[in-house]
Formats: structure tokens, C-alpha cells, sequence
């Protein structure tokens, strides 16, 4: 891109779920210009609310479309600063995963007395999960079985502790966490768990936001969404 | 003498009892406060300090009115400039017992009004506790420090809630002294409240007794004691004597009473042609008929019977003797507990001549003072 | 241990003690009044008092967003009186946090302050102290057993929180991102690694504090003043 | 105010009380223990007691997690003993209510007991009350005040933690998904009305519970046993 | 004896002080227990009482350990069945009145072994106070309930420390005979700690000096009063004496002593036969060196000077006197206290005869119980 005669810092609001990557593009990207990110994270619905009562984040990485969308329809987004970065997918993952050909399988299979998901209230993942479920005709059965976390990371937190068994988890979680990979959930049997990236109203004279919120649309940082698990939008 | 008084007018009451007395106490002498317990004496000096803020009526020293609840006045305790020594000790279990004295000293005023941190140490024998935690002091070094604290509170009143009750007596009778020494020397002005008849006839100018909350006599210590008053069981007499010579050989202070001569064993302050007060118990005098010889008894005031009441039921009679003396002067009375037996053998009657034995005259002290 | 945790445990301890400070500032009169008035207020006060505690903290955390926020009219207040915003700011965090702590500062000191009775504070009158004079020499040293509760656990309880911290301040790095936030961002996005690191950094440190704290209680020595 | 919050307000008041009782039941005698003994590891376990305040309710839960999964030796014995897993679990709700906590009702009951001092319970000794009966009789009605200062604060604190419980809970509706959990999902999906209204009745209820204790309080009859 | 007594062997440190003795108590009798404030009398009470655990050493009620800090033996206060009446009253502020007695009733053992609630309530009139706050109550009532409280322990071994210094003197007369009667009644006995010289001298059969933690003299009442030994200043003696004859019009006793006869008033108590004991105090005692005579004085002991000390720097000389008796008996001792200036008037030396006058014997009891 084109170097700035100043550098400037930016604030970048960051889902939870989206942190490590995030962390990893502002370090792809600081190496790149002069300007400097931070980052802060929380959930969705948090970093929403406080966006609306003057949080004074630049860029917003959400981990859903529906908070941008009512962000731009209050009219706190720039001009054409509303994108979807990144596509989620859902995996099933567990300690000892039962030697299954697909997640469906393994389900059928599996001894889990808990399975985590994310709370489908409040969590993208969450609400795939649930869809994912109902449509493989699993619900019913295993609702009994379900734990729900505040939100996806929590939901692998409880897998990853051992407490739940088995999870309808996020892949990015997975990849960063290392180990066997899971069964991935096809992408047909929920809505698309698109995450959109936006680009604050008061942050239009901002180059560093400017540049970084240009950034996530580059070929390098769409290598890196890759390779974390995510598929590009 | 209202300007120069502490009056007090108040009504307090808790429950069935209440406290209902108006009463002026002067603000130079020793008052002694007396009654049987829960007659009302603490409450009667918590109303005055001003801790008791259910005590309605009007308190005034002096001008200063430090209560008067028509016209909404009160004075909180910590400005009326009054000492209190509790019954209980309430020393202050986080300070050591030096910070307890000095936490009254450091808010006192200068030492010229009373006694100075060294002097009430050295008096009350309190060097060795210093250093001690207040909590494991025993019952009487509790009192001693209590007491200590109040005098360095140096203030224009002192009220003493019993503040011997818990000391031997060889020690209590060394600190009565010394109260009776700051009250001599610095004129300060206190209500003392005790159950013992001693301290109370050794100290106090006038006596105040109460009983069931209301005031029973009240009155200079002589009149009160002497008028054939009876503080209690107590029965005892209070006569006027003045000093009118000493003998050092013997140790001896000679008295006049009534024209007459006594002698009592010599206390250092007396000097001749001070005035004292004898104060004798009933049951310390014997009568005769005739002049009794050869008797190690040597203090013999002769008198006329003027009275004789015999308890019933009891082994006892009081007998009311008018002492002879000058006829202008109104004759001095003194009272004397014998067995009726005694009454009868003698065959004492009213008009009869009769010599009285003084045994002991235990307790004496300067009228006037200051 | 990374340079933003260090500046998170940093601003943990700074917000912790200064919270603490303001909360005896504060909760110290609070306490005193409720232990001796006889007015009917007081069990409606008492009551309130406790109250902070029954709402979660997140929730807490976005009624305070509301009530601070510069469009309400105390945010709206402060901005034009500081030029600067009450969220997403130190003095916001501290709102926040000596709100929500307020419980665990009054109630013990108020136990306290009950325990200590009126005979000292009688006594402490008899000898010339005034109200605020015998408040601080008598009162205050009685129940230094309850202020130390008091201290503790609003101190402890300020560094673990973050729901409301985290709503309220933003997780701004270096700004207001505590200690708390930052392990548990460690959990949430998988570093557990990081987290086990810092909870026990977190721990080590809270617990030496805290030792030290009530080995001196112990050894308090005796007051001459 | 729909069914699945009424089901998760029962179970809220139903886990800050069984965690309140419980709590006494552990908390007293180890108060009572640190209010009396001299032994050396005093100020450590009081350091202790106060530590589970320090690290933030969601990275404890992540712990408990770690502590009472079925994979540990703790969480495994629980398992083969009753068949069912601690976490996620009432079971498992009420162990991590209780240890987070542990500090509110230790801490005011240790300063209360202190308070009492040796000179009563000597007293009740010589009336010949054997230890645990002093105790009963004479030490714990002269702390009420601090009892009830632990009571309240445990219970209150119960009422609003979420962070610990929903990680250990699992947020189950109907079984582990308790009030705090339901107003953050509120507040979370912008539902703030919902929010505000649960909210209210759990501010309310809330207030209602403590204004009635804080009046008993007072009016406490002179006790002729 | 021993297996009849409460062997108290014990060392307690406190800094500069240390309580040091090795005493038998008697399981009987009432022990007076007397010294200087600051002198342990509580700290012995509170290592009898199990609540002193610094105490060392050995500490037996007949065959029963208390204490053996030898092999370990502790056994705690709420085991030893030892009612302990405390310096400072330490009533239940959480109970009332009625709440604290019914504490210590509840936990006693059944009635026949001591008092009723009721009759404790009657004799110490506490029934007014039996709905009342113990906080509210002024110090002397505190103190009563605090006994009652105590009483009604109905303990084998009671200490009190300092039970009635609260209370006004006719009470005080009044709750020491109800103590007695306890005593005589139940065989109850008693360690009892006063600084009041009529309280020991009324109650006790034995009295243990302490000065500093260590023991002065302990000995039965009449040994320790008798033999020249001085309770702080009070100076008496005790004699033996039988009820002889009992004179019902004048409410008189006459005791047979040393062969002589005296009267006392008559307490309803006394039988002929009686034995019982005269505490004399030296300053009630007069000397003369001819029988008097029409004198209300009726108790004239004849006798022997046996030794004359004077008081340096004092008006007063103490006699001896060796009163005259049967010959084959020891003859007992009378101590009179007059002023030097009346035993030189009289020319007193030893082996001189005299006549003892006694004008108050204040104290008697029966020296035999049970
Ligand atoms: N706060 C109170 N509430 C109710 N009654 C009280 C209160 N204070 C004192 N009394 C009662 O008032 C009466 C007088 O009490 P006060 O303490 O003045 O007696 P006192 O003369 O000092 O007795 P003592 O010699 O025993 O100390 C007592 O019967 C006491 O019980
Ligand atoms: N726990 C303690 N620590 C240190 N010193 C103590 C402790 N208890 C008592 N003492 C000291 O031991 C001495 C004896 O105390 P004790 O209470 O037995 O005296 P006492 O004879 O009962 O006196 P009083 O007549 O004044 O009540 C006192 O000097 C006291 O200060
Ligand atoms: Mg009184
Ligand atoms: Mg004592």
C-alpha cells in the first residue's frame, strides 16, 4: 500500500472467537506500514452495545451481520465501510472423537454424556450449531446432552477441559488449538456463519484504520484466514 | 450563690424508675453522693456529664445552661468540660495504659489547672503498668488507671462513680488523700459517689442521698450527719471543733468542742486555731454516770440526756446527748448506740448528767478550706 | 508474561487500591451513620446498599454504560466538564468498580463499627473528644479488624472483576484493560497456556499481599498515642 | 417475564440458598477456627480464603471445569459414585458457588467472632457450657450482626454471579441456567426491554428479601433461653 | 485432710509478676481470700477455675487432677463443676435478666444440691429485674445477677471474687448472711475474695493472705487473726467462746471466754451451748487499771499485759493482753490499740493486770458447721 507520511494508531474492536487471527494479521500488517493497531476484544453483542454509547473503536470485526448491519443503520459506519472478511465453519471435535467417517456418523456413534455448544441465543456459531442439529434430525435426542457456552470459545473451553466430550465448535478454535482436526459440518445444513468487518464513522480520517480495514481484503491477509480455519467470504 | 452553682433540675425516666431531683451542688466543695444501688447515682452524674440525652429539665452552671430542653439546649458531653470516672473502668483496650492517660492529657488544657502527667503517675503508682495493654490489668490497677485518666482530663468538674470500690484499703485510703490534696489545691469542684461510709465522711462537704430516684436529704456534711440524720445504718454524729493545741510528744492534736477538750491522734496538716469537724459513730461512744478513772479512754465530753429511743426487737438503744458548753451557743449533739441493757443498769432518763467516752473519733478533717 | 499483561497488572492494582480508597472515603461515613442512626431510613439503606451485588456484573456493567454515557446527562456533565468521555476511561472504571464493591466496604465496616458499642465512645466524650475526633481515635482503631475485612474484600474483589470493568472501561490495552480481562481473554481464546501463566502470576502476587497484610494484623503493636 | 425466566429465577434463589446454608455450615467452623487459634498457618489460610476473589469468575470456572470434569480424579470419583457429572451439574453449581464465595462469608463471621472476645465465652465455660455449646449459645448470638453481614453478602453475590456458574453450569434451561445468565442473554441480543424488566423484578424481589431481614434485624425480641 | 481438700500447687508468669503457691483448701469451709490489689487473688481464682491455662503445675480436689502440667492433665473449666463469680460482672448482653440465670439453671445439676431459682431471685431481689437488658442495669444490680447467676451453677466449689464491692452497705449485710445460710445449708464451700475487712472476717473460716503473688499467711480465721497476725491494718484478735445463757428481754447472748462472760446481742441463730468465735478489732478494745464502773460499757475481761509496742511517729501503742483463765488452759490473747499517751498515763507495763473494756464485738459465728 501506499506509505504514510504519518503513522497513526488504530483501534480495532475484535469478536472474541476472531482474537488470535486478528492478532496475527496486526502483526502481518504492522510489519508492513508504519501505523500501529490495537486490539480489544469481546463479545459481539458488548462490543455493540458500547459502540452505541461512544466506544472509541475504528474498525469493528464482528463475529455475525447483524450488529454491522444495525451499526450502519445508525448510521455510526463510514461510507462503504461495511464487509463480510470471513466465513466460519463448524466442526465436531472432542477429545476421543469416535473413528466415524462424518460428523453425522460420530454423533450416532459417540458415548458423549455432554456436548458443548455455543449458546444459539447469543452466538453465530451457536445458532448454526442448533440448525445443523435439527436438520441432521440429532436435536431431539441429544438436547438432553447439551451444555451451551456464552460462546463458541467457552463451548471449547468445556471440550477442551474434558467436562463435555464432545462440541459443535468453531474450526478456527480447533486449528489453533492443534491436534486432530474433527469432523467438519457441511455448510448446507446451516445458514453461512458470515462475520462482517466494519469501518467506523469516526474513524474516516483515521489512515491507520483506514489502511487496516483496506488490509483485511488483501490477498496476504486472506491467506492467513486460511489457513486458521476460516474460508473466505 | 446561684451564679456560683452547678444546678441541676431534671426528670429522666426509664420504665418504672425515674430520676426526678432540683437540686444547686457548689462549685467548690465535695459532694458526696450516697444511696442504696440503683437509686439513681449514675444516672444522676451520666444526666450531668451529658452522655444521658433522655434527661429533660434544665442543667446549669453557673450562666452556662448545658441543658434546658424547653429551649432545645444541650450540650454535648465532650464541651461541657466535666470529667467522668465511670463505674466500670472503660479504658480503651487498643491503647497501652500510657496512651490511655495521655489520650486525656494531649486534650486537656494546660497543667497549670491541675495535676501534671508525672504527678498523677507517681500518686496512683501507675509507672510500673505504663507499658501494659489495658486488658490485662487486674481489677483494681484497671481502677487506678481509670481514675487517672479522668484527673488528667483536668476539668472545672469531676464526677467519681465509685472510683475506690476495687482497691485494698491501705491504698484507697492513700488515694483518698491525694483527691483530697488536687481538691485543696486546685479548688476543683467534684460529685463523688460511693457506697462507703469512710470515704464519703473523709471527703465530702455536703452530702446528697438518694433513693428510689428522688432526693432524700441533702445538705453540708455537719447538718447532714449531724442533725440526727442517719446515712443508712450508719448512725453517727458531726461536730465543730477547732484545734487549739498540739502535742508533738504524743502525737496528739487537742480539741475544743463545746467548751470542752479532746485529743485526737495529730494529722500533719493540723495547725492551731483551725477549725475541723469530728466525726463520730453512735456505736464508738460509751456513756457513764460517773467520771470514769484510771481508763485508757481519755476523751470524756459531759452532756445531758436530751433523748433515748430503744430499738424493737434488737439488743440496742440510741441515746441523743446535749453536750454542755457555753449557754449562748446552741448545744452540740452527739448520738450513742448502747444495749438496752446498759440503758437500764445505768438507768439513763432524759435530764440525767451523763459523761460520754469517745473510743475513737475515726475521721476528721479542715472545715474550711481555701 | 508480555509487556500489555505487565500494564494490565499494573492498572489492576492501581484501579484495586484506588477503588479501595475511595470506597473507605465513602463507605466509612456511610458505615458510621448506619451503625448509629435511629432513623427509619436505615433498613431501606442497608437494603440498597447490598444491592449492586444481585445484578450480574455484565448487566451491571450496561446500566452503568447508560447511566455515564456522554449522551446521559452526568457523562454529558463530566464531558463538558473534563473534555473527556466518563466510558471507556479510568474514572469510568473507577465508577464502576467502587459501585459495585460498595457492598463489601459498608456492611463489614458497619458490623464493626456496631461491635465497638457506646461505651467507648461515652468514655472517649467524658474525655473532651469530639465526634470526629473520638471517631478516628476510638471507633476507627475498635474495628480495625472489620476495616481490614472491609479492605480485603474490596480490594480482592476489585481485581478479580470484569464483567463490569470489561463493559464499562472497553478493554482498551494500556488504557483500561485489566488484568482480569486479559486472563480472561487468555481463556477465551484458547491460550491456556498463557492463562495457567498469568492466574498464577495473579495469584503468587494476591496471595503475598494479603499474607503480609494479615501477618501484620497480627502484630500490630500496642498504640501509645 | 416468560416461563423459562421464572424456571431460571427459582433456581437462582434456590442455589444462593443452598449455597448460603452451606456456606455456613463449612464457613463457621473454619472461622470460628482462625478467630481462635494461634497456630502459625493463621494468616496463610486467611491469605487463602480471600484468594478466590482475585481471579475472575470465568477463568475460575474454567479451572473448576478443569477440577471437576469427569476426567479428574475429583470429577471421576464423583462419577463413579452417583453416576452423574459434577459439571454441569446443580451439584457442580453449588461447589462453585460455594468456593467463590467462601471469602464473603468467612471473612465478616472471623471478624464478628473476634469481636466477641474471651471474656464471655470464659464466662459461659465457669456456667459449665461445654465448648460447642458456648458456642451455640453464647459466641454465635453475639455475632449476629456478622452473620448477617455473611449471609447478605453471600446470598447477594450468589444472586448476581454468572461468570463461574455459567461456565461450570453449562447453562442448561431448567437446570443450571440461572437468572444472571437470562438477563445477560438479554442484554447480549439487544432484547433491552426484556432486560430491563427482569432487571427490575430481580432488583426488586431482591430488595424486597434484604429490607425484610435488615427490619427483623432490629427488631430482634431480648432472647429469655 | 488431703483427700478432703483442694490441693492448689501452681507457678503463673505474667512478665515481672508470677503467682507462686502450694496450699490445701479445705472442701468445707469458706476460704477468705485477702491482699493488696494487683496481688493475683483473680489469677488464683482463674487457675482453680480451669480458665487460666498458662498455669503450671498441680492442681487436686481430693483425689480428682485438675491440673498436672507433669503429665499433661488439664482438665477444662466447664468439667471442674466450679462456679466462678467474676471481678466485672460479665452478664450475657445478648440475654436478659431472666435469661442469664436460666443459662447457668439449666446447665446445673438438679436442685438438691443448692439453691432454687426462686430463692435466689427472692434473696437477691432480683425479681423486678428478670425482663430487664443486662446492659440497662446500673452496677451494683449487674452484680447481683451476676451472683445469682452463679449460685444457681450449684457448683461443689464455689469462688467469688469480690462478689458484693458494688452494693450498699445494708444490701451487702444482707446478701452476706444468705451466703452464709447457702454455706451452712448445702455444706457449699467457698474461696472467697474481698477487700472489705467484715466480709472475711463474717464468712471465713480460713483466710490465705497474698502479697505479690506469694503467699503472707494462711491459716483458720482465728490462728491467723489471732496470733498477732494484722490483715493489712486492721488489727484483731479472735477468741473462742460457748454460748452460755441467752437473755431474751434484752436481746442479749452471754458467751462464756476464758472462764470470763461477756454479752452480745443475740442472734436468733445462737443456741446454748453454741461455740462460736469473737472477732475483736484492737481499736474497739479500751484498757483501764481499776474495774469501771457505772460505765454503759458491760464487757470487762480481766487479764495480763503481755508485751506493749509502740508506733514510731504515730499517737498509738498496741497491748497484748493475756486474759486471765483457767490455769491449765492456754490463756488467749486480746490486742488493744489506744494512744501512747493514755499507756503512759496509765503507766501499762508487762505483767501489769488489766480490765479490757470492749465496746463493740462486732463479728461472731458459729465456729463449728455441719
Ligand atoms: N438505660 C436504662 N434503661 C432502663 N433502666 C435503666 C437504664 N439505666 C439505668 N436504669 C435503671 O435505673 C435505675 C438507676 O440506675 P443507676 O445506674 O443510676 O443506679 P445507681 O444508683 O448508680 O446504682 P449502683 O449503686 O448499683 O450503681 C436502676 O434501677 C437501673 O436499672
Ligand atoms: N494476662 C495478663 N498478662 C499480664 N499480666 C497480668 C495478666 N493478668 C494479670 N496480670 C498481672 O498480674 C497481677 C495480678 O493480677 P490479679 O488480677 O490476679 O490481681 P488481684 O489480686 O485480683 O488484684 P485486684 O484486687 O486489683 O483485682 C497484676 O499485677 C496484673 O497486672
Ligand atoms: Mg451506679
Ligand atoms: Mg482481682
Amino acid at each position: 500500500g501506499p506509505s504514510p507520511a504519518v503513522a497513526e494508531q488504530a483501534l480495532v474492536a475484535v469478536a472474541a472467537n476472531f482474537t488470535t487471527v486478528a492478532e496475527q494479521l496486526v502483526e502481518d500488517f504492522e510489519s508492513s506500514v508504519q501505523h500501529s493497531v490495537a486490539l480489544t476484544t469481546g463479545s459481539t453483542g458488548k462490543l455493540y452495545a458500547q459502540l452505541r454509547h461512544g466506544a472509541p473503536y475504528d474498525v469493528f470485526l464482528a463475529a455475525d451481520q447483524e450488529r454491522p448491519r444495525l451499526l450502519v443503520e445508525s448510521g455510526l459506519v463510514a461510507d462503504g465501510g461495511l464487509f463480510t472478511y470471513a466465513r466460519g465453519r463448524l466442526v465436531l471435535w472432542g477429545a476421543d472423537l469416535p473413528a466415524a467417517p462424518d460428523w453425522d456418523s460420530a454423533l450416532e456413534i459417540g458415548e458423549a454424556r455432554r456436548i458443548a455448544l455455543a449458546n444459539p441465543e447469543l452466538a453465530p456459531y451457536g445458532a448454526a450449531a442448533r440448525s445443523a442439529l435439527e436438520a441432521g434430525g440429532h436435536w431431539r435426542r441429544l438436547q438432553a446432552k447439551l451444555v451451551f457456552g456464552e460462546n463458541v470459545g467457552q463451548a471449547f473451553s468445556m471440550v477442551a477441559s474434558g467436562s463435555a466430550q464432545l462440541g459443535l465448535l468453531a474450526r478456527s478454535s480447533v486449528v489453533a488449538f492443534g491436534g486432530p482436526s474433527g469432523h467438519l459440518v457441511p455448510e448446507s445444513l446451516h445458514q453461512p456463519i458470515r462475520q462482517d468487518a466494519v469501518l467506523l464513522r469516526r474513524a474516516q480520517g483515521n489512515a491507520a484504520a483506514r489502511a487496516f480495514f483496506e488490509y483485511l481484503k488483501s490477498p496476504a491477509a486472506q491467506r492467513r484466514l486460511l489457513e486458521s480455519g476460516y474460508e473466505l467470504p | 450563690m446561684c451564679a456560683d452553682s452547678l444546678h441541676v433540675d431534671v426528670e429522666l425516666r426509664f420504665g418504672s424508675f425515674s430520676l426526678r431531683l432540683d437540686e444547686h451542688f457548689p462549685t467548690e466543695g465535695i459532694t458526696g453522693i450516697w444511696g442504696p444501688s440503683g437509686s439513681g447515682k449514675s444516672s444522676l452524674l451520666r444526666s450531668i456529664s451529658g452522655l444521658e440525652r433522655r434527661a429533660r429539665g434544665r442543667i446549669a452552671w453557673g450562666d452556662e445552661l448545658w441543658l434546658d430542653s424547653a429551649s432545645r439546649i444541650f450540650v454535648p458531653a465532650h464541651r461541657r468540660d466535666v470529667a467522668y470516672m465511670f463505674q466500670d473502668a472503660r479504658l480503651f483496650p487498643h491503647l497501652s495504659v500510657e496512651g490511655n492517660l495521655r489520650f486525656a492529657e494531649r486534650r486537656a488544657p494546660s497543667k497549670g489547672r491541675s495535676i501534671s502527667f508525672e504527678d498523677a503517675v507517681e500518686a496512683l503508682e501507675l509507672g510500673p503498668l505504663l507499658s501494659r495493654r489495658t486488658t490485662d490489668l487486674s481489677g483494681g490497677e484497671q481502677q487506678r488507671v481509670s481514675l487517672g485518666r479522668t484527673l488528667l482530663t483536668r476539668p472545672r468538674l469531676l464526677l467519681l462513680d465509685e472510683p475506690l470500690a476495687a482497691l485494698d484499703s491501705s491504698r484507697r485510703f492513700e488515694i483518698l488523700r491525694f483527691i483530697e490534696a488536687l481538691h485543696a489545691g486546685f479548688g476543683l469542684p467534684m460529685l463523688y459517689v460511693s457506697h462507703s461510709f469512710e470515704e464519703i465522711a473523709l471527703l465530702a462537704d455536703e452530702v446528697l442521698e438518694l433513693e428510689a430516684g428522688a432526693v432524700r436529704s441533702h445538705g453540708t456534711a455537719a447538718v447532714s450527719f449531724a442533725g440526727g440524720a442517719r446515712l443508712q445504718d450508719a448512725s453517727l454524729s458531726v461536730l465543730a471543733a477547732e484545734v487549739s493545741r498540739v502535742d508533738a510528744r504524743w502525737h496528739l492534736a487537742w480539741l475544743e468542742v463545746a467548751g470542752q477538750e479532746i485529743s485526737v491522734p495529730h494529722p500533719a496538716s493540723f495547725q492551731e486555731g483551725d477549725g475541723v469537724r469530728l466525726l463520730v459513730r453512735a456505736r464508738d461512744v460509751s456513756l457513764a454516770t460517773s467520771r470514769p478513772v484510771e481508763v485508757s479512754i481519755r476523751n470524756v465530753l459531759t452532756g445531758r440526756v436530751r433523748s433515748v429511743e430503744e430499738e424493737q426487737d434488737s439488743a440496742f438503744a440510741e441515746v441523743t446527748v446535749a453536750l454542755d458548753g457555753p449557754s449562748d451557743a446552741p448545744r452540740p449533739l452527739l448520738r450513742a448506740r448502747i444495749t438496752r441493757a446498759s440503758l437500764h443498769e445505768l438507768e439513763l432518763e432524759e435530764g440525767h448528767e451523763v459523761y460520754c467516752l469517745l473510743k475513737t473519733v475515726s475521721v476528721d478533717r479542715a472545715l474550711a478550706h481555701g | 508474561m508480555n509487556s500489555a499483561d505487565l500494564s494490565a497488572l499494573g492498572l489492576t492494582f492501581r484501579l484495586a487500591a484506588t477503588t479501595t480508597v475511595v470506597l473507605f472515603l465513602l463507605g466509612t461515613p456511610l458505615a458510621w451513620w448506619l451503625s448509629t442512626t435511629r432513623s427509619r431510613l436505615r433498613p431501606v439503606i442497608e437494603a440498597l446498599t447490598a444491592l449492586p451485588l444481585v445484578l450480574p456484573p455484565t448487566v451491571l456493567g450496561f446500566y452503568l454504560l447508560l447511566l455515564l454515557s456522554p449522551r446521559s446527562p452526568l457523562g454529558g456533565f463530566w464531558l463538558e466538564l473534563t473534555d473527556a468521555s466518563l466510558t471507556f476511561s479510568f474514572s469510568g472504571l473507577l465508577i464502576a468498580s467502587v459501585l459495585y464493591s460498595l457492598p463489601f466496604m459498608v456492611q463489614p465496616l458497619q458490623a464493626a463499627f456496631e461491635a465497638v458499642g457506646r461505651a467507648p465512645m461515652e468514655a472517649a466524650a467524658t474525655l473532651r473528644a469530639a465526634p470526629l475526633d473520638a471517631f478516628f481515635s476510638v471507633a476507627l482503631p475498635l474495628s480495625l479488624r472489620g476495616v481490614l475485612t472491609a479492605g480485603v474484600l474490596t480490594f480482592a474483589h476489585t481485581v478479580g472483576e470484569f464483567g463490569v470493568v470489561l463493559m464499562v472501561g472497553g478493554n482498551i490495552p494500556g488504557r483500561t484493560r485489566v488484568i482480569s480481562i486479559a486472563v480472561y481473554e487468555h481463556v477465551e481464546t484458547l491460550r491456556y497456556a498463557d492463562a495457567h501463566r498469568l492466574s498464577a502470576v495473579l495469584l503468587v502476587f494476591s496471595f503475598s499481599v494479603l499474607f503480609a497484610v494479615y501477618t501484620l494484623n497480627r502484630k500490630l503493636p500496642l498504640n501509645v498515642r
